[in-house]
């Protein structure tokens, strides 16, 4: 866990998750599959996310999940889980931990502040709380999740110090 | 710059998804008995029209999955969105919309600025 | 400051402030513009004109201002600001444009003597001859004295960018903008109000025609409002901040001005650009007063005379106490009152209107304050030594007569501003009552209010908006809006006056920024250019960077009355965005420089730059290029050093930047079958297998090393740069074409960090460092892999090689990337162990014959071009490509096939790019073409062969082994002699890459 | 030539007050029929005319033009001349093009002001530098005057680029001095001046709604202004041209896209050189008249609007300022679209096809206007003889089905 910022009403800070994309066609048995090895159920509704204070289970599409861990967990048990699914030929399950970077955006301004970075319509009526989203935010792909009052936004590690960089450059100026 | 709804994430602005070009063509089952002409036309020909236009799109920055849309390209108006998996609407949904013989509306196509 | 000063002026402060014009000091107070500024210090010269070099001063107090274009020199140099919009601060430096050696002695004013010549399309019809002339003197010639400002000098760019999603837009903070705010006050629509100034109230601060709103006198109203709207938690206001683009689907962008009235921090974003999404736009960006064109109607002194008015009453400042006033309308009688509250008088008042037409109150008002009263009559001209001095005005029986004046004020009517309106792509209609163009039919979500519609009535205003905003389903509002002159608008047609004066060199502008002249345009039409677009093109009449704001539908009222159409015939020309000049920096964002594009690092990144790589850029990644081992090493002795110790000992390349995508379901066998032209269904589990994927047209696309983990998961590998285009073939093919495949993909580039190690001694590093497995040969042979447990993660072995090594590719989670990395160096250094980059990757490679996508290959090249028949599954029924590797131009036996060259002569060098040819000699210069066989698409130095080797593709090569041919350089005549080799040079038995 | 341009037509014109121009060319009504009818009144449909008319002693040629002469993109390019392509066929047709434009003004006697500055194309990785050194070999081969330049080399040649401090650095770049720009709208009018004296009609705001063939041969078009016959068609209306064909039942690989420009406020000369980038992709050159002339790339998807994305103007000044920060302190004046055709292999059409007497010249996607005296006469050889000049005979359509295609994916400035 590193502050990277906290001025004009935004904070961010980078986090340590870890995280499972899983594929499948959603019905029955994949439910039941899924369900067997999260306690979570997967969320139906595309663009839902269902949480605990464990990790966040998003849809992504009609076929698609992620499983965001917020609280670190035994890394033996993720990959276990990932074994588990994959037995299941009709699901794909893959290890998303530590190719990712997750970052939580706080703070009253952080709408706008975000704003100058993506044109992602941001506003409550478009993006209620416990929901997800995938789109450009500073020209990368992002997933971008929304809690109570804050947002975890995710991209593929190997873009970490630009976007980094990007966030600490709006703030100065 | 156009919004496209995805079937999937709602709208959002163009730039996140890439086009696919004409929608419904279908790949031959089996190329080996088309001649180099008929194959060719597969690989090479695609509809261009000026007015309605059915095509692909995808959500490439998104959630990456391929829709359909029904556009005007004479003033870029999206008239319908539908997934692969739904029919292909009849064109007579839309013909309405379009006014003179190249298929220019009055309204919106640019070359007309003045109402006569 | 020696001009007078309004005092009631409510938006200029007493602080003083310095500003430098021309090398001279003047003082100015806070809140002027460079124009308020310098009129308040009665400067009247601003400038020169584009072509003719004709003396030009302030014509307009807003945007539509064509003249007075000024050099910020504190600010970059920054060319052409609007000396009208730009305000002033303390210490600000600011020059003149286009003249030389001064602004009142400027050579450049010879053309003015020489302008008959200068008709429409001069140009076109000269500089013809003699022959290399037009290159040598004409052009440079004309290219000197082209432009209008300098360039702009050391900058870099930090403006930033704002996006906002909204309910409704509302474009102008005037009355009409701020009567459509107060509505929507405390409503569940969330609204952003653009103000391009740094003030709210638009024509209520600009004249005097409104008195009252509801009583209050019309600052206290925009105070009260503007507070209303800020109490309210649904509307935004952003000031400075001019709409520019009108896009589809309601998308604009605006710029504001962060530093407007401040001198600029340069550590800070000078400029935010806001793109704005908004599911209805209110336009109520108001109008602009044209001008009327007569003789010498750009001298020094003209001023529209509703800016005049705006400098009184915006500005405070009267820029000249008895200024003539000439109009055709109604509503410059506001001009008169503003000048007699304090206490000036027009010394003539000339409208051209029949006395009968003209109000009553307009005329009671004129005898009442004894001004100089001339109905029916029209300015014929104007003249003076670089400013105006006497007026000529001919009256209704057609006499000239002349009165001295230093400035003359004409208003030709107004246009309402439809350019946004026009960009969202609306029709407008002509209205003969306004004697303009207004917004007819909508295109998108677009509602236009107040004089932009068209209405110039005060009176009307309420009842228009309460109308056009009834679908919100909110309140109407009433408010009395009480006003100074008669509230009817009556305008009379009127666009060039009568001039007497015969002479070749008198001029009515049509355009006063590029200097085109009324004659123009009736040469242009004889000339046979009668449509609208040519006559701006011929004539570049509008195509300054005012966009003819002031004057373009005069032009048209004048070629209608030549072309005896009417208007609405003639049409407009395009209103092309922006609106008005929109600053680059602003445009390009921060998304520019260093983050022009992301950069992507490897795990691995650091360590490379603690080891003194000097890095490569592919695609996005930053990949190591070679690794200098001291200061001096160039990159020839790095790479022979890597490349020899590679295959002496060993050698590791970072490889995560490969793509990699995991293919699970039960049908991926047949999936992959399709995608690939191998044929995967006798494959073993846990073997690999290199793989090709192609076009449809049959052209290699891309390469990969496939693993089968068994018939329904695979992993594929894909090139650096093509992995982000792999996957979205593959998932375009599965989502489109098979979708009763059942099929997942997911892309892993990221979770698994690839080291690819290789070299005779690698295998005892492997031991060394991987204990638990066995890599004996016939334990581990060539193109399989493993999985094992790695720190409690799954981590993967292939055997595989891309240098004709024995090798390795790890796979490890990135968790434990560095650290493995490392473990690698610390057992690897007893082995003598050595990084290497992508150059000593090419290098190796092409010693041992493999091809790179994109460097042999370049989309013309199919599987079988390059010998790669072996690795089509001829047996398959399908697969993408297949059917076009057997079109007649795919089955020639004569295509341009890979092939391995050598030179003769072993100490010379081939380039690569360089072409295979039959002649051993080139002219000196050649002048029929050359026919050439083919082209080298790689050469290296080998350091394990000790010469050159390269890879050719070339014409019917399969038969030429062992040819003797010839090479190009780069730019010699003498050409390299070669020999057509196999293009495998080491190991061709494969017997390192197995054993 | 009757109508004779110099500075003495100028002076003696002076001396009138300019009042007794003679009219470049009439605008009269449509005939019943013609020997050939050109549909598509920009610098390539005129010139064909031109051409056919001076070379093949046609007399019976109409123009049919929706708009305005020269109004599509003859009048919306970014002017660039060039012929530094790839592959022989394309640098032969280019080539035999800019040749004509060295002689094109003084043949006309109308200034295209064609100015041989230079064009330079930008490389910013490895991959770049590869590819152009094999073109500027192929180049040197076919007789072309391509060169490398390092980044010394091109500082001296452009002073403001930024070649170090950026994302992707300035490696070098192919550089052709006989490059260069030329003045858009000159060419259509020149064309239409001369062709006209040579009594070709040029009917202005008449749209061609199709083509009527009867048992596959040409029998005239049907056109706002009614029908009217003509023993050939040359259809040459880039962006609308596949929407032409379709009405005569050709179908032609053709995708119609639009391809966006801008303009900046003129300053005084900066850079005296067409600089185009791949990379970094923007291509800028500056007018005569000092504004700066700037290409955008295509938008990704079919549309005949003449008005594209905005995030695709954004994307191209990004590289501008990236490229020449201090151009950041300058201001776009103007942006536009226009319609290109694009085919599969970046290279255009110039072929007859399975109706007789019908004859297509398109798919020129961004790179027609330098083509344009090169494309009329060797189109205008294949409509008077049926068969074509030995210079487009490549560029036929059976190419679609044999294979043979032209691949000048890299010869454009902006990927497609």
């Amino acid at each position: 866990m590193t502050k990277l910022l906290s001025a004009d009403g935004v904070d961010i800070t980078q986090k340590n998750f870890q995280q499972i994309l899983i594929r499948g066609d959603g019905k029955d048995q994949f439910n039941q599959v899924v369900n067997k090895e999260i306690s979570l159920q997967p969320p139906s509704k595309n663009l839902e996310l269902k949480t605990n204070d464990k990790c966040i289970f998003a849809k992504n599409s009609f076929d698609q999940w992620t499983l965001v861990y917020l609280v670190e967990q035994d890394y033996k048990e993720i990959l276990k889980i990932i074994s588990n699914l994959n037995l299941n030929d009709e699901i794909l399950a893959s290890d998303y931990s530590y190719g990712q970077v997750y970052f939580e955006v706080l703070g009253k301004n952080k709408n706008e502040f975000l704003n100058k970075l993506t044109q992602f319509d941001l506003r409550d009526k478009k993006f209620p709380d416990f929901s997800m989203a995938q789109t450009l935010i500073a020209r990368i792909d992002c997933y971008i999740y929304k809690l109570n009052e804050k947002y975890i936004i995710t991209c593929n590690k190997s873009y970490e110090d630009y976007f980094k960089k990007r966030l600490i450059d709006l703030i100065n100026l | 710059m156009i919004l496209i709804n995805c079937p999937y994430c709602g709208e959002r602005e163009q730039s996140e998804f890439t086009n696919g070009g004409e929608a419904h063509v279908i790949r031959p089952k089996d190329p080996d008995i088309l001649n180099d002409k008929d194959w060719g036309q597969y690989v090479f020909y695609r509809s261009n029209p000026k007015g309605i236009f059915y095509e692909r799109w995808v959500h490439t920055h998104g959630c990456r999955k391929w829709f359909n849309v029904v556009r005007d390209t004479s003033t870029d108006t999206i008239l319908k969105i539908y997934k692969l998996t739904d029919n292909k609407p009849d064109i007579s949904e839309f013909q309405s919309t379009l006014k003179s013989p190249s298929g220019e509306p009055i309204v919106g196509s640019g070359n007309f600025a003045v109402k006569k | 400051m020696s001009a007078l000063k309004n005092k009631n002026c409510n938006y200029i402060s007493n602080k003083e402030i310095k500003i430098t014009f021309d090398g001279r000091s003047y003082s100015a107070y806070e809140g002027d513009t460079i124009a308020s500024a310098l009129l308040r210090n009665n400067i009247r010269l601003i400038g020169r004109s584009f072509k003719y070099h004709r003396p030009r001063g302030i014509y307009t107090c807003g945007i539509e201002e064509p003249n007075a274009l000024v050099q910020i020199l504190n600010e970059h140099n920054e060319p052409n600001t609007r000396a009208t919009i730009k305000r002033a601060y303390e210490g600000i430096n600011i020059c003149s444009q286009n003249r030389w050696p001064s602004l009142s002695f400027d050579i450049g004013s010879i053309n003015n003597i020489l302008s008959p010549i200068f008709s429409a399309g001069f140009y076109y019809k000269t500089f013809m001859g003699p022959k290399g002339f037009w290159k040598k003197i004409y052009e440079p010639l004309i290219r000197r004295t082209a432009g209008l400002g300098k360039p702009p000098k050391n900058f870099r760019s930090k403006s930033i960018h704002q996006n906002h999603n909204v309910d409704i837009l509302i474009v102008g903070g005037g009355l009409s903008g701020l009567l459509a705010a107060r509505k929507l006050i405390d409503t569940d629509k969330q609204v952003l109000l653009v103000e391009q100034d740094s003030f709210l109230g638009g024509i209520l601060n600009n004249s005097n025609k409104v008195k009252k709103i509801d009583g209050k006198n019309t600052f206290e109203w925009i105070q009260e409002t503007e507070k209303l709207i800020l109490k309210s938690n649904n509307i935004k206001i952003l000031k400075n901040t001019l709409v520019t683009t009108y896009n589809f689907t309601n998308h604009l962008i605006a710029l504001e001005d962060k530093f407007s009235g401040k001198k600029i921090d340069i550590n800070k974003s000078e400029l935010t650009l806001h793109k704005i999404r908004t599911t209805h736009t209110i336009l109520a960006n108001g109008h602009i007063e044209r001008f009327i064109s007569f003789r010498n109607n750009d001298l020094p002194g003209v001023m529209l005379a509703s800016s005049f008015e705006k400098y009184i009453e915006r500005y405070g400042v009267v820029p000249d106490e008895k200024p003539a006033i000439f109009t055709n309308n109604s509503s410059t009688i506001s001009l008169v009152k503003s000048l007699i509250n304090l206490n000036c008088k027009p010394c003539a008042y000339i409208d051209s209107r029949k006395k009968e037409d003209i109000e009553d109150e307009t005329k009671e008002y004129l005898i009442k304050n004894n001004i100089p009263f001339y109905p029916e009559s029209e300015v014929e001209g104007c003249e003076g030594n670089k400013k105006v001095e006497k007026v000529f005005i001919r009256n209704n029986s057609n006499k000239i007569s002349s009165i001295n004046s230093s400035m003359l004020c004409p208003s030709g009517g107004f246009n309402p501003d439809i350019h946004l309106f026009t960009q969202s792509k609306g029709l407008v209609k002509w209205d003969e009552k306004i004697n303009s163009f207004k917004p007819d039919t909508a295109f998108q979500n677009t509602i236009t209010l107040g004089s932009v519609s068209g209405n110039y009535e005060f009176k009307n205003l309420c009842e228009e908006i309460n109308k056009k905003l009834s679908f919100l389903k909110v309140k109407d509002l009433n408010p009395e809006i009480e006003t100074n002159i008669r509230d009817d608008f009556s305008i009379e047609e009127l666009w060039e006056t009568k001039t007497d004066k015969t002479s070749k060199w008198a001029k009515s502008f049509i355009d006063l920024h590029n200097d085109v002249t009324t004659k123009d345009l009736k040469q242009a039409i004889n000339e046979g250019y009668d449509r609208i677009e040519h006559l701006k093109r011929y004539t570049t009449n509008s195509m300054g960077t005012d966009q003819g704001k002031i004057s373009s539908i005069n032009s048209l009222g004048i070629v209608s009355k030549i072309l005896n159409k009417k208007i609405s015939e003639v049409g407009t020309t395009t209103y092309r965005p922006p609106y008005a000049p929109l600053s680059f920096a602003a445009i390009a964002g921060r998304s520019t420089y260093e983050y022009y594009d992301p950069e992507r690092k490897t795990p691995i990144h650091n360590w490379h730059i603690k080891n003194n790589a000097v890095f490569e850029d592919v695609g996005q990644w930053k990949r190591p290029w070679y690794f200098k081992k001291h200061e001096t090493e160039t990159m020839h002795q790095a790479v022979q050093r890597e490349s020899k110790q590679t295959r002496r000992s060993a050698g590791i390349l970072d490889g995560s930047t490969l793509g990699k995508i995991e293919i699970k379901g039960k049908d991926a066998l047949e999936f992959m079958n399709l995608m690939y032209t191998n044929a995967f269904t006798k494959m073993k589990p846990m073997t690999s297998r290199y793989a090709l994927m192609l076009g449809e047209d049959g052209m290699i696309m891309d390469d990969g090393i496939i693993c089968k983990i068994n018939d329904k998961h695979f992993i594929a590998t894909t090139t650096s740069g093509g992995a982000p285009k792999v996957f979205a073939h593959m998932e375009e093919f599965l989502q489109t074409e098979w979708p009763h495949l059942q099929v997942y993909l997911n892309s892993i580039t990221e979770q698994f960090t690839t080291f690819n190690i290789s070299g005779p001694r690698t295998r005892e590093i492997m031991r060394k460092v991987f204990t638990d497995i066995d890599f004996n040969n016939e334990k581990f042979p060539f193109m399989t892999f493993k999985t094992f447990n790695y720190k409690n993660t799954e981590a993967r072995i292939m055997r595989a090689s891309f240098t004709g090594e024995l090798g390795y590719e790890i796979y490890i989670s990135p968790q434990y990337a560095l650290e493995l990395w490392e473990l690698i160096f610390k057992h690897g250094k007893d082995f003598d162990l050595v990084p290497y980059g992508t150059e000593t990757m090419h290098l190796l490679r092409a010693e041992k014959g493999y091809v790179v996508i994109g460097q042999e290959t370049d989309g013309t090249v199919t599987p079988i071009d390059i010998n790669f028949n072996w690795m089509i599954g001829k047996k398959k029924k399908d697969f993408i490509g297949k059917r076009s590797l057997t079109r007649s131009d795919t089955v020639r036996d004569d295509r341009k096939q890979l092939v391995g060259i050598i030179p003769l002569n072993k100490s010379q060098f081939i380039e690569e790019g360089q072409h295979v040819v039959e002649c051993e000699n080139l002219p000196n210069k050649i002048k029929t073409p050359v026919e050439y066989l083919g082209h080298i698409s790689s050469s290296y130095h080998s350091p394990n062969l000790n010469h050159c080797i390269s890879m050719a593709m070339v014409k019917g090569g399969n038969k030429l082994m062992g040819k003797k041919l010839f090479v190009s350089t780069p730019k010699g005549t003498k050409n390299i002699p070669v020999e057509i080799v196999n293009p495998v040079f080491i190991d061709p038995e494969n017997k390192r890459l197995t054993s | 030539m009757r109508k004779k341009y110099s500075i003495f037509s100028l002076i003696k014109n002076a001396f009138s007050n300019n009042e007794n121009w003679q009219k470049m060319w009439e605008s009269p009504e449509p005939k019943k029929g013609y020997d050939v009818i050109i549909v598509g009144g920009g610098g390539h449909g005129l010139g064909t005319a031109y051409y056919l008319a001076k070379e093949h002693g046609f007399k019976n040629i109409a123009v049919i033009e929706k708009g305005w002469l020269g109004g599509g993109n003859t009048g919306r390019n970014t002017t660039i001349i060039r012929s530094n392509y790839l592959w022989n066929e394309s640098a032969h047709l280019y080539d035999h093009s800019v040749k004509l434009w060295e002689n094109l003004s003084e043949e006309l006697n109308f200034n295209m002001m064609f100015s041989q500055r230079g064009v330079m194309n930008l490389a910013h990785n490895e991959h770049d530098i590869k590819e152009m050194k094999r073109r500027i070999s192929a180049n040197r081969l076919n007789g072309l005057d391509t060169q490398w330049i390092d980044t010394k080399q091109i500082k001296e040649l452009v002073p403001i680029m930024n070649t170090e401090n950026l994302r992707y650095p300035v490696l070098g770049a192919a550089f052709q001095p006989r490059g260069g720009v030329a003045r858009h709208d000159a060419v259509a009018w020149g064309y239409a001046l001369r062709s006209n004296e040579m009594g070709v009609d040029i009917i202005q705001n008449c749209e061609v709604k199709d083509i009527k063939t009867d048992n596959h041969k040409v029998e005239g078009v049907n056109t706002s202004k009614g029908f009217i016959k003509a023993n050939k068609v040359a259809v040459v209306a880039s962006g609308h041209t596949s929407v032409l064909a379709q009405t005569a039942g050709v179908r032609l690989p053709l995708q119609s896209r639009p391809l966006q420009a801008l303009v900046s406020e003129p300053i005084k000369p900066v850079i005296n050189t067409v600089v185009m980038s791949n990379a970094v992709h923007a291509y800028v050159s500056q007018s005569d008249k000092g504004e700066l002339v700037i290409g955008a790339g295509t938008d990704g998807y079919n549309s005949f609007t003449q008005r594209g994305g905005y995030d695709v103007i954004e994307e191209t000044v990004r590289a501008i300022v990236e490229l020449y920060p201090i151009f950041g302190k300058m201001k776009m004046l103007r942006q536009w679209g226009g319609i290109v055709d694009i085919c599969p292999d970046a290279s255009p059409i110039i072929s007859k096809c399975e109706v007789k007497g019908l004859y297509f010249n398109c798919g020129w996607g961004t790179g027609g206007f330098k083509a344009t005296p090169g494309s009329a006469n060797v189109f205008a050889h294949t409509v008077a003889n049926d068969e074509p000049h030995k210079i487009n005979a490549a560029f036929n359509l059976e190419r679609f089905s044999n294979g043979r295609l032209i691949d000048e994916h890299g010869a454009a400035a902006v990927a497609h």
